[in-house]
């Protein structure tokens, strides 16, 4: 099914404005559902923060502590000398290692290291 | 609010974009009545128009798969693909743009292709192969048969499926959820009754999923407290050449016998000869992981999304989940029943604890460690794990035995 | 001197060879006009005599491709296969002997069935949606519309491409150009322009290539020395929970309003989700190492090879080249510009750096270093490539909503 | 070719009895031949141990010796508390490092090391 | 004993399994000889019953096969998978219920299907080229003739084959034998002599892990003591340049000569510039293990299964066994013999061991280990491997070259 | 399009002339290519270290200097006790880590590291 049949400019220039309008309309609507899902999480974790004792001064910072701004330092020091070898290093080692599948399980790779 | 402000700021945009264009369209010659039908059918194009209940119905399904494979770590690998698939397959659409799986030409059912044509299934059983240990049961042979008797539950199934009027076809496809094997299963519903595969599959990984629920209550039903605390000599090492030999006489027996179960058993044993002979680690490397991790997520995913609401929500699909439980509980007494027959002519000493029995229904490994959960409650230094991987595994061989077997009488 | 001595020894054995077989020849009633002819048409067969400078033309680009992606280290992943395989389908040859990319039955042309259906697109996206990290976007969701604002590009183009002439569908395939994303441009024009496929896909990844030369001019020229140097917040922790809802979410809700573009958000999501599940690591490892890699040598190969000179030299690739930069800079003016209208609405602290507008581009990683390139010049502590991540990522979300309504309208 | 044109419950029975039975047929006859095989095994292991001159009492309990008693009550330890990580990297990476094929074996990789 | 008590136990249970049912069979109206029809119709379709001898004679070569692969560590990567396709091809069945690899639609026949339609070899040789190091070619490329002197043994078999009454195109096919390179000969016969390549494939796989057997004598009786014990210099270390620009020229020149060789070829020299671009690794790592390592699965299993005994076992098998056994003694002769040419204009220092000719029958590396292992005989300290290398790696060019010349004169 | 229709011994005989020969030319030119690509590479580097004031002799030995020898010897004696595990360890592991694709390059590793 054609939506527009496109025959004259009118009609290509509405469906342009078709387009780009849904494209907008669709990153908008998520954008206002993160936004609520966002609030949510922050109120459930304040809330159990506060339940701690905390101060809800606090709170706020805890989204930009002092970790966060550290590792964006070291991420974009990495990025600059792309020198970042050991850690993905670490991290591949680790994901590799899990040699288990759905139909054969832990269990198997714990076989394998009993009879070798 | 600054969020307020930039969401008002956002339709002052939209309305921005459509004003001009929506004037000149009318200079253009296009009038209102132009531009609402364009409207209305750019809407009718949406999921939104084409939606209906079921839909919803499906989606919450695939919800419910995510959630069990993610919060609840059962079968991840299976549950996370097909759950996801589910809400891939029930995204409604209208026809005719190459979306759905079912439309010719579309890149799901290019994908699909190969579980209707039947060739994913074995290259799941080739990674298998080069994943499984089979020293267990070469160790203890005698344990194969129970994974022998757990098959009774596929032929239960069958018989059970005509009794509520299925083709003999369908049965056949129907029953092989007793095997308690997902791959096997589609396998064998792809030849047999392709219109049921959705369904079947869906049930035979949910079962799977639910081993740890449907079987230890058969379990304790069936035997006594006496029973449940045999303890069992420990497993002998096995061989290099045992190891070898294994696959090899076992490709040769087991398709002799039923030829038609070669494209699964054929590439199980394939398999396991990569991993066990030593010399070609690279190829079984690449066969449990790259090849089989890939089949694993198309399998799933085209799977999932096989279960288009429309084709999906029938009495049929119903009938099949229902058929399925009875299945997992009569492939698990079977199992543990077989095991106290063997114990009559089994001398003291060689006696089989029959918790192990359940676990010839296959669903490896989750089967084998249910046995030695429940074996572990009645004595806490009785581990049966190793043991139940021997029947476990002959499981997986049997109801590749009995797949082919309907196969040969029914295709 | 050595060298000549053993070339002169080469010659004499080639007449060696030569003088008893024509000799024999003549005796078997072979006429010296009959070895001529025979070798006039192994002649013929050959490149050399299929030779035209247009082919020449293409194995030039070929090397600068290879050149840019090895020497300049300009995403040598897509440029490298790309320009080989450029090589690969300007050795000019003979018909008829399943060679060309275009003849049926050949290795090439089986290869390059996948970009013609258009499966390999959707396998990246599952690569891509497994290696990407959408933390930075949940955390400041607003940024998502900065990607939504970059496809201005891609409408802008396809009102440029019909006004110079193209059809509309053709239109459709030229404007996804502007989305910056080789996948989906491959995608949209096998199946909306088959016949410009190769130039289309040269032409984005050509200016994806040279996405930082493109976009620093226009960045600088539409933001003021203020706006350059505006600091953004550090993005806050995201949540787990909010990472596997993401791609879930995400996908009920694009494909909802746009289906069509279900093969590549559907894959996009999947990906990301088994990446963030934390259960099927294994799935996602593959998907974004041994998949991604087999399809990306595959695509870059024949889509390199689709270039074949009698095909691709023509005024409509010139044109397309030309619409595809304009395409890039309205695209990346687009972001910069919608940046600066939603900071007329952000309150002081949460203003937005306008230079991380043209990261909306999506040509993921390479736009969001521009926009951290360009804003260190102004302001040498001020790291924007967190920020910038976002819209980017986003832009891969926009181009594929866009390609799917294109798709629904066109197809 | 249909085996059993089944039209009939008694037809259907039938075919199920056969089914189950070929199953058991099938794994019994593995059974019976590698029990077989286990035999020649024990008996030739037996020939050489004697060889050795070990007495046979000793020779029974090899089968289940003490080590291999510690390597299951440790994969049971590491099944439960799946910990196994240690263990599969090491095999993993050793599976890895062979970068090795039929057409182009071991020497490749000696080449490789040479001219980088 | 136990054994036998249990083993009776079983039978009881089949006995005890039969009865109800056979009785209820009777009152069903069915007849006590349509039992015995049915079981005799089972009995009909299992591989007992469609069971000659010449499918244990296959089933002995496979086991040959994998028993030289595993026991001797000949090639195990090829003899392991073919030896087990033979076994899986030679389990005799009933046609009609897709399980033989030349029934339409089995799963065998679908993945064999990538033999037929010939792009297993180019992706064979995809990883080949991401593996193979070129440096002592390009250190000395005088050596590449002897590659080229070693296809002679193509061109005589060729003729040999014309003689003993093959037609043109299968004497094409069996020709490459002598090429000694499994993908090219998988390819080169799909194209030319399909109803052979059964044959070609496994002649071809089997003299390759006999190089170390067939070259040792040739080589020894075409060469003196003098010419034994001739010093090479070490290779000069190559640039970066160099191997970059190999792959690009190599293609270039070769499948402008040879543009039917571009499938091999293109995709040889693709994966060396993954390889030594520096920029592609990524690529080249999975080309070079996960994908050749999947296709080498399935190349080998297929390739091992179209050897089904009632195709294979004939005189042309027999034929093309004594063919190829004859081109592997011309091949290595060709190689040592043009050294020897080559030194009579070649200066005192500069002379080649003819020793490393044989090594360009290619059958990479293992005639390379040859020529050093010969050498070393006569000269404990003189190792020829490095020098050996480039001929072995020249040969793979020079037979894919060759192959492509056959298939434009004979397709 | 058959270039020979291979009617006659002589006509195949023709053919395989011209294949062996095609085979020899190919790699002739190849060979050929390379030593002009040689010479000119020796030459530059001639020209290089002439200015950086050495003597000509000297230049001859680099192309077979003392660490290459070195290095055949060792890649001999790997290969032929074949023990090269640690070297290709190395090499595979380096090239796993990079994990890093096309549409979505280093700085996606780097925002892995960051949010783990
Ligand atoms: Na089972
Ligand atoms: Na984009
Ligand atoms: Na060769």
């Amino acid at each position: 099914m054609i939506i527009l049949k496109i025959n004259s400019w009118a009609e290509l220039l509405f469906g342009a404005a078709i387009g780009i309008s849904v494209v907008f309309i669709a990153l908008a609507i998520l954008v206002i559902l993160f936004e609520i899902v966002q609030k949510i999480m922050i109120g459930q974790s304040k809330k159990k923060q506060r339940k701690a004792g905390k101060k809800s001064d606090e709170i706020v910072d805890t989204s930009a502590n002092a970790n966060e701004i550290v590792a964006i330092s070291a991420a974009i020091h990495l990025f600059f000398n792309e020198t970042h070898d050991k850690e993905s290093n670490v991290i591949t080692i680790k994901q590799i290692e899990k040699r288990y599948s759905p139909w054969n399980s832990k269990i198997y790779g714990l076989n394998n290291t009993l009879h070798r | 609010m600054r969020d307020l402000k930039y969401k008002i700021g956002l339709l002052l945009i939209l309305i921005g974009l459509f004003m001009p264009i929506s004037m000149f369209a009318q200079d253009g010659g296009i009038s209102g009545s132009l531009i609402l039908d364009s409207l209305q059918k750019f809407w009718n194009n949406t999921s939104f128009a084409n939606f209906e209940y079921k839909y919803l119905v499906m989606i919450f399904v695939g919800l419910v798969f995510i959630y069990l494979g993610i919060a609840k770590n059962w079968e991840p690998l299976l549950l996370v693909p097909i759950g996801f698939g589910i809400l891939v397959g029930n995204v409604p659409f209208t026809e005719g743009y190459k979306i759905g799986i079912y439309e010719p030409g579309s890149v799901l059912s290019i994908l699909y292709s190969g579980v209707i044509s039947g060739w994913y299934p074995p290259l799941i059983f080739l990674g298998i192969g080069a994943m499984t240990d089979f020293s267990t049961l070469i160790a203890n042979p005698k344990l194969l048969l129970l994974g022998a008797a757990a098959q009774v539950g596929i032929f239960a199934t069958f018989i059970g499926a005509y009794a509520i009027g299925f083709t003999p076809e369908q049965c056949g496809a129907i029953g092989i959820i007793g095997g308690a094997d997902g791959p096997t299963a589609i396998f064998l519903s792809s030849r047999l009754a392709p219109e049921l595969m959705g369904a079947i599959a869906v049930a035979a990984y949910s079962y799977m999923a639910l081993v740890p629920v449907i079987q230890p209550p058969v379990m304790k039903l069936l035997t006594n407290k006496k029973e449940r605390v045999i303890r069992m000599k420990p497993p002998r090492q096995v061989s290099r050449f045992e190891k070898i030999a294994f696959p090899i006489i076992g490709l040769l027996l087991t398709t002799f016998i039923s030829p038609s179960a070669m494209p699964l058993l054929g590439m199980l044993f394939f398999g396991n000869l990569l991993k066990e002979s030593g010399v070609t680690e690279r190829l079984a490397e690449t066969a449990r992981f790259a090849l089989i991790n890939t089949i694993t997520i198309l399998l799933g995913l085209t799977v999932g999304a096989s279960t288009q609401a429309d084709r999906f929500l029938t009495v049929d699909s119903l009938l099949i989940f229902g058929l399925g439980a009875a299945s997992f509980v009569v492939a698990t007494a079977s199992g543990v029943l077989f095991a106290k027959i063997m114990n009559l002519f089994l001398k003291e000493g060689n006696k089989i604890n029959p918790l192990i029995g359940s676990a010839g229904v296959s669903a490896v490994p989750d089967s084998a460690r249910v046995s030695q959960e429940v074996g572990l409650h009645y004595d806490k230094t009785n581990h049966l794990l190793m043991h139940a991987m021997a029947p476990n595994v002959a499981g997986v061989i049997g109801s590749a035995v009995a797949a082919g077997i309907l196969l040969s009488m029914l295709s």
